[in-house]
């Protein structure tokens, strides 16, 4: 090697100068820490805006319970939904779905414009057309129906909450010439059955919670969906929050483990579908042992004696018949509830008034047949709980100004002489007011469905098929793209709750008038309207008496209309809420409707606090509640005979009957499971609610069944395994999972999922249980009786 | 690392931790320039016991210390 | 926060959750989760990836039918007291105990996803970001701008809502105040809880609900033989739950 | 200071062969560099770690591999510091297998953070509290000097050296390399026992936690031992496995068995303590924490890995090594030494992965782990690396003084 000094010199100075150089340069410490900032900020995870804070009411409406709530916004956009502490239904409690409610609103299964189906139903394709398109393509279709003289072939199918929108529907319907308006079946529907037959009353039914001091729920699952949620849960909150005052014990009946019955003081497990003769049998004991209110069942009742009818013929009273049929220890055999578990579960009942007892599984809408919902009710009559502190009242009327009379023309006329397509108040179902399950879609020739998703939860599968095979036009008014548009002609986006004028009357079983308003919280976004907005158009392009019948702008203009009826009434309060800017701070105070100077100043009060109520008005004069023509409350229901002409007098009576048997093969019982975190109803479960579920009961796509360890072991199955589950109506791929909590002999099916439409966080998860419910019609109210089903379990 | 790092609080844990660390580093340091130097050293004295040689006229002829690299040529 | 003489007011910030109260109805999870901008997956069934700051565990007791029973614990971060299993062992200090609140919090911008934490913390509480975060379109209008989006790759866990804390101490600060009232502070969950079965508070403050409900017999906590002196307590009037909570040792 | 040996040419397969060696493994390599880049592209939900199982195989292969690769620390240690001479057979490739062990292992940490362009973090915001601190630290710091250590190794080089200043700088290296082999024996002596207390201190994972002295677990010092003892191990099956496949004899066949025996002797009081503290863990701490000790093997990883580690890759091999007649037999000696380092892997997979899968909370279950091909395929890059960079360092470098001298 030769190299000079001069050149190594150089070499060295460069080599290391430059290294150093480069060391003590700032330039590879900025680009360390300039990777490391990059990482902080990476550009593809979202930063949301900053922006000016504030709270606006509004009220919930995933359910029909009309929860109040608070909604935080950051500029335009809302991102927090949180229970209004003020507000009468529910004080502050919320459910889950209520407070990711706005992961359906931005959610991405949103109609966003009118889509107009081209292709056949089941591979449909959609085509983005106009509003002004997709309106005259409705006005035309009824145009059309009329023309051919059907006008009473156009129906409507639409949710079951009291609100003017749906009033719409109904009013543009009998302004066309047609009857067949629709509202799904509410929870407790059938419960006002049971108080036209045993109290005469139309009107829905209350239950003074608040004040009982024990709940007999049979079967209700009331900390999962049963009536407003949020209401029940703040009930729950309260059970035993009052020292020396009302604490709330809970006694559930069920035959499996539900969540309110682990939360019950007491759970009583009971064969299922016997729970009119365990009702029945503690109406024994509180008879037997003089346990019963005697002067409110001897001033106040019909058909508890033995008693004469007019032709003198001597007839077997409630009494005789509980005394003779239902002691504890014949109904142990049948409920499988021991006779001293009856005993003192009747003796807890008489000792802790006030006393109520609840019917309704589920959500409520559950049942075996209106015979056991009678005999429930006839325990609150026994312990004299009607329109008393703690016990049953009516629903009651919200004063609203009514809409002014639909004018008809002589087609319209023409149709609505033509009865429903449903048959509800026909002779068969002379009690029913909508029958959605057992509509005649050979009968129907346009079908508006608003907010409703009859292709996924009409108990009757039948049925649902054939809406939307035989239905030659449907037209869907929904925010979302859910099975039943996905089957339309038309889906018309519409604005959900949280950007639409709306309104909401009578909160389900509360007792005092309640109205909520709701108004827009941000502009629509996309393409969206308001259902009401859009009828008016219809009405408007279809002329003559129909656009007469819609004289409004726009739904507000109704709503205001109404709302005069309030003022009006001078009665009432609004709870007049101040927001701060930060978290939890709110001030409220109730308000008299009558310190009000104008109309106008009750009017911007009730849109800002959207909630008038009258918690004053209940109905606490037995006269209110008994309209029956005795006006007495009938353990045998002289209505019931007078309408079906029942001869034997048991079917006027409360009563149990033994369920025939299952098909040979079928040796379990299917029975549906609400899960609060699912929506099963038909509408989405948002994303953040479907996290919530453990993985026994959603793996993957697979859904699980709960069955007992030893129903597991007899079937030679385990923890886990997949398995057909099997009913007469059909069958489905499922998972089980063992859990000592189900009785023994059960399948627990959770309602909800198997979801074909919505967004890729929902669909296809699953299997929709109601595949496997073959609902049977209840003889007397008309209505769907599902809660359980025959079925078999093998192996895939 | 350094003292004026956010957040950071001085206690016996950072001055036996750092303290530790930072007499390892110098270690090394410290080994390393010698190293460094040494070696520069050693170079530059070869090569000025070369040009001396070659300032005496004996150009061919390796040095002494370079014969190693000689041998692992052979 | 300093007064005006200078001394220092600590708190001890906890939370009492009430099982027997418990419905298990998941609000608590839900609102935490839209609160803290927790994101979600199209698969939420893998518990194993998923992101909970907030867990609901359903728990029996079992027994066989009729006598097996259910209870539900609500799992936030149980902000371990002093000796923090997590907080020791980041090497990075990306998760800290706070001394005037004992809130035990995290750094994501500065959390390297060693995820030597999760592996310290028994109750499973931190969740490692296995993807990127992502929300549909339009649902990124829901996010809280009071808490950044986490990116992938490093651990998250509930803080308490910390962010909160901060808000009311400025508030309180603009008002001229050196404490928060009870119900200045609290968590999304325990606001939003709808069967009134959680509380939160000053646990070093007698006037606090929280530090009252602890010293009542149906208290207890997670592990407790694991000293990790959880500033979470849950509430059972049943000695199975509670025998429960310590593996029945 | 003059050097005492001379260079002679090295007798190498024809290049041919070599890149054919060279390429196979440059495929595994490829295979996980190509697994390493979907992991940072994507990130880490390319593997089969999860919440449970924050930790999978690259830490238990991270940590095999820090222990494994003691053999450079402690045989530099017992060269210089000790003087142990007849290890002059072998030093060169014990530093260059630790250096192999240490640079995968860092390697492998870089993948294994979720975020590691913020890596630097855990030095510019250390937590000295944090076992790991001290891990990062150190075994930073102690590849520096593996690599101080491995530089003079490679400045030997024929061609390197004709450069005066490169021949100049591998002699002073050497020199004072004492120093150096000093300084990396309290590195390596601190980070291999902070890698056992890093789940020692774990005080909320029974199954992990340890007792110990001040602040160091019991694990700490297990570590340490259980490392040096499995260095020389790895060393031994290297060298063996490397005359094996060049046909030639490379180190005399004394010093084989002298290291074995080392590593046999320090296994077996490392098993003694090992049981000691087994037995005090699982009569005394384990229940103190409300844990009966063999509720942790009702799971997926059963009682029989605690046999396996404390018998069969452990009692078997130490006292089949203590026995002089079967460390002259290759068979056995490979064996023994084979057994040490799987026992030591095992101890690393049960103090991580095992620790894992063990529910505290009384609501979660025992969890299984499986690794997906992504792991896999970094780990198997790891092994290719190791064996190229072993390969390149035989083929130009002195590894073994003795090499021309046993093959004359």
């Amino acid at each position: 090697m030769n190299v000079d000094r001069r050149t190594f010199v150089k070499g060295m100075a460069l080599a290391g100068g430059g290294a150093l150089g480069i060391m003590l340069s700032p330039t590879p410490w900025y680009l360390i820490r300039d990777l490391a900032f990059w990482t902080q900020n990476w550009p593809w995870v979202p930063a949301p805006a900053p922006g000016e804070p504030s709270f606006e009411k509004s009220i919930c409406r995933i359910c029909d319970g009309g929860c109040g709530i608070n909604v935080r916004k950051v500029d335009m956009r809302l991102v927090r939904i949180d229970g209004d502490k003020e507000h009468p239904v529910n004080q502050g409690s919320i459910c889950p779905m209520g407070a990711a409610a706005l992961q359906m609103l931005y959610g991405p299964s949103r109609t966003k414009v009118p889509l107009r189906r081209v292709g056949p139903r089941e591979n449909p394709e959609w085509r983005p057309i106009t509003w002004a398109e997709a309106i005259r393509e409705v006005a035309l279709k009824v145009r059309q129906l009329r023309a051919a003289g059907r006008p009473h072939e156009l129906a409507c199918i639409t949710n079951s909450a009291h609100s003017t929108v749906n009033q719409f529907f109904e009013r543009f319907l009998h302004a066309v010439g047609s009857r067949n308006f629709m509202q799904m079946n509410s929870a407790l529907e059938a419960h006002s059955t049971v108080l036209a037959l045993m109290q005469g009353v139309d009107e829905g039914i209350a239950y003074d919670i608040e004040n009982a001091r024990y709940l007999l729920s049979f079967g209700c699952n009331l900390l999962e969906g049963w009536g407003a949620c949020g209401r029940m849960y703040h009930a729950h909150a309260n059970r035993s929050a009052h020292e020396g005052g009302n604490s709330l014990e809970i006694v559930q009946i069920e035959p499996n483990l539900s969540v309110t019955a682990s939360k019950a003081s007491r759970w009583i497990p009971i064969k299922p579908g016997t729970d009119a003769a365990l009702a029945l049998s503690i109406a024994h004991v509180l008879i037997s042992d003089g346990l019963y209110d005697k002067t409110f069942v001897e001033r106040h009742t019909f058909g508890f004696e033995d008693w004469k009818d007019s032709d003198g013929k001597r007839r077997r009273g409630f009494k005789s018949e509980v005394l003779g049929r239902y002691s504890p220890r014949s109904v142990e055999l049948i409920t499988q509830v021991p006779a001293n578990v009856i005993e003192e579960v009747a003796h807890e009942f008489a000792a802790n008034q006030p006393a109520l007892a609840l019917g309704g599984r589920c959500d409520g809408s559950l049942f075996a047949g209106i015979y056991e919902l009678m005999a429930i009710h006839s325990l609150n009559a026994l312990a004299g709980n009607l329109s008393r502190p703690g016990g049953i009242f009516l629903q009651c009327d919200v004063p609203l100004k009514s809409l002014s009379p639909v004018k008809m023309d002589e087609q319209a006329e023409q149709g609505f002489a033509i009865p429903r397509s449903d048959g509800a108040g026909s002779k068969e179902h002379p009690l029913a007011r909508h029958l959605p399950h057992n509509l005649d879609a050979g009968k129907v020739g346009v079908l508006l469905i608003h907010e409703v998703n009859p292709s996924y939860a009409l108990p009757n599968r039948k049925v649902a098929r054939a809406i939307f095979e035989d239905i030659p036009y449907i037209v869907s008014f929904s925010s979302f793209i859910d099975e039943s548009s996905m089957q339309a002609d038309l889906i018309l986006p519409i604005s959900t709750p949280l950007e639409r004028w709306d309104d909401h009357t009578g909160a389900p079983g509360i007792p005092y008038p309640i109205y909520g308003l709701s108004h827009p919280l941000v502009n629509p976004l996309y393409e969206s309207r308001n259902a009401g907005d859009v009828l008016i158009e219809i009405a408007r392009e279809l002329g003559g008496t129909i656009a007469e019948s819609f004289p409004w702008n726009n739904t507000v203009e109704a709503l205001r209309e109404r709302a005069a009826g309030l003022y009006e009434s001078g009665t009432g309060v609004i709870h007049t809420a101040e927001f701060s800017a930060t978290y939890m701070s709110q001030t409220a105070t109730p308000t008299e409707v009558k310190s009000f100077p104008t109309f106008s100043d009750f009017w911007n009060a009730l849109v800002k606090n959207c909630c008038w109520s009258d918690p004053q008005c209940t109905t606490d004069q037995l006269e209110q509640t008994l309209k029956t023509p005795g006006k007495k409350f009938e353990f045998f229901s002289q209505r019931l005979q007078k309408t079906f002409g029942y001869s034997n007098d048991l079917e006027c009576m409360p009563h149990y009957h033994e369920p025939p048997p299952n098909p040979q093969g079928f040796d379990l019982l299917i029975m549906p499971e609400n899960l609060i975190t699912m929506a099963d109803n038909g509408l989405g479960t948002p994303p953040l609610l479907i996290k919530q579920l453990s993985n026994d009961v959603l793996s993957e796509n697979d859904l699980f069944v709960q069955v007992n360890p030893i129903t597991a072991m007899y079937q030679g199955l385990k923890d886990g395994e997949s398995v057909i589950l099997e009913s007469p109506a059909g069958k489905v791929r499922v998972r089980i999972h063992t859990f000592a909590g189900v009785r023994e002999g059960v399948v627990l099916i959770p309602l909800g999922f198997g979801h074909t439409a919505y967004d890729r966080f929902l669909r296809n998860k699953g299997v929709n249980a109601l595949e496997i419910f073959d609902a049977k019609m209840d003889t007397v109210s008309g209505l769907a009786v599902w809660w359980a089903v025959p079925g078999k379990i093998y192996k895939v | 690392m350094l003292p004026t790092t956010f957040e950071f609080r001085w206690d016996a844990g950072h001055m036996i931790f750092f303290g530790v660390f930072y007499a390892v580093v110098i270690a090394i340091f410290t080994s390393l320039v010698y190293v460094a130097v040494k070696s520069i050293i050693d170079v530059y004295r070869d090569m000025t016991a070369r040009n001396e040689a070659n300032a005496s006229e004996h150009p061919e002829h390796p040095h002494e210390a370079t014969n190693e690299a000689v041998i692992a040529k052979s | 926060m300093k007064t005006e003489s200078g001394d220092q007011r600590i708190a001890r910030y906890g939370m009492t959750i009430d099982v027997d109260k418990c419905t298990g109805c998941g609000t608590c999870a839900v609102v935490c989760h839209m609160e803290n901008n927790v994101p979600f997956t199209v698969d939420e069934s893998d518990k194993s990836r998923n992101m909970a700051w907030m867990r609901i565990y359903k728990v029996d007791n079992g027994l066989d039918y009729p006598h097996v029973r259910v209870v539900y614990f609500p799992r936030p971060c149980m902000q371990c007291d002093h000796h923090t299993p997590c907080v020791s062992v980041c090497p990075a200090s990306a998760t800290n105990y706070d001394g005037l609140t004992g809130i035990v919090d995290q750094i994501n911008t500065r959390c390297i996803g060693c995820r030597y934490c999760m592996a310290a913390c028994p109750y499973m509480v931190r969740c490692f970001n296995w993807w990127d975060p992502v929300w549909p379109k339009d649902m990124e209008k829901h996010l809280n701008p009071d808490v950044a989006p986490r990116m992938r790759g490093v651990v998250e866990k509930c803080t308490f809502c910390s962010h909160r804390y901060l808000k009311a101490k400025d508030k309180a600060h603009n008002e001229g105040r050196d404490y928060l009232r009870e119900d200045e502070y609290v968590p999304a969950c325990v606001e939003a809880c709808p069967v009134g079965a959680m509380r939160f508070g000053d646990l070093n403050n007698p006037e606090h609900a929280v530090a009252q409900l602890i010293q009542s017999p149906r208290a207890f906590r997670l592990l407790e033989n694991l000293h990790t002196e959880p500033k979470v307590y849950y509430l059972s009037s049943y000695e199975w739950v509670r025998k429960l909570a310590d593996n029945f040792a | 200071m003059t050097s005492e040996h001379t260079t002679p040419k090295l007798e190498r397969c024809s290049r041919q062969k070599f890149l054919v060696w060279l390429s196979v493994w440059g495929l595994l390599l490829a295979w996980g560099l190509y697994g390493a880049f979907l992991c940072l592209f994507k990130g880490l939900n390319q593997t089969g770690m999860n919440n449970y199982f924050v930790f999978g195989l690259w830490i238990t292969v991270d940590l095999a591999i820090i222990a494994l690769g003691a053999g450079a620390f402690f045989s530099g240690f017992l060269f210089y510091i000790l003087k142990v001479d007849h290890l002059k057979d072998l030093i060169g490739a014990a530093v260059v297998i630790g250096f192999i062990c240490y640079s995968g292992a860092i390697g492998m940490l870089t993948i294994d953070i979720g975020q590691p362009l913020r890596g630097y973090f855990s030095f510019w915001h250390a937590n000295v509290h944090s076992m790991l601190t001290e891990v990062i630290f150190c075994i930073t710091c102690y590849l520096f000097v593996l690599t101080i250590e491995f530089t003079p190794l490679i400045l030997e080089n024929k061609r390197l050296s004709e450069f005066p200043l490169f021949k100049y700088i591998g002699e002073n290296l050497h020199g004072i390399m004492a120093v150096f082999a000093l300084v990396g024996t309290f590195l390596s002596f601190f980070h291999q026992g902070s890698l056992g207390g890093m789940f020692g201190v774990l005080f909320a994972r029974p199954f992990a936690y340890r007792t110990g002295v001040a602040i160091w677990p019991w694990t700490f010092f297990l570590f340490i031992l259980s490392a040096i003892a499995s260095g020389p191990a790895l060393t031994t099956l290297v060298v063996w496995t490397t005359q094996k496949v060049t046909g030639k004899q490379l180190v005399r066949r004394s010093t084989l068995s002298k290291l074995a025996k080392l590593s046999a002797t320090l296994f077996f009081v490392y098993l003694i303590l090992k049981a000691a503290d087994t037995v005090y863990w699982a009569n005394v701490t384990a229940p103190q924490m409300g844990f009966a000790f063999t509720r942790f093997y009702q799971g997926p990883y059963g009682m029989e890995l605690l046999f396996l580690e404390l018998f069969v890759f452990g009692l078997l091999p130490a006292v089949l090594l203590l026995i002089p007649k079967a460390r002259e037999h290759d068979f056995s000696l490979v064996i023994g030494c084979l057994f040490i380092c799987m026992g030591i892997v095992l101890n690393r997979f049960v103090m991580t992965v095992q620790t894992l899968s063990i529910p505290v909370l009384p609501f979660e279950k025992f969890v299984a782990y499986a690794p997906t091909w992504q792991e896999w395929a970094v780990a198997a890059a790891v092994l290719g690396y190791g064996v190229i960079v072993y390969s390149l360092s035989y083929r130009y470098l002195h590894l073994f003084p003795r090499e021309h001298e046993l093959n004359a």
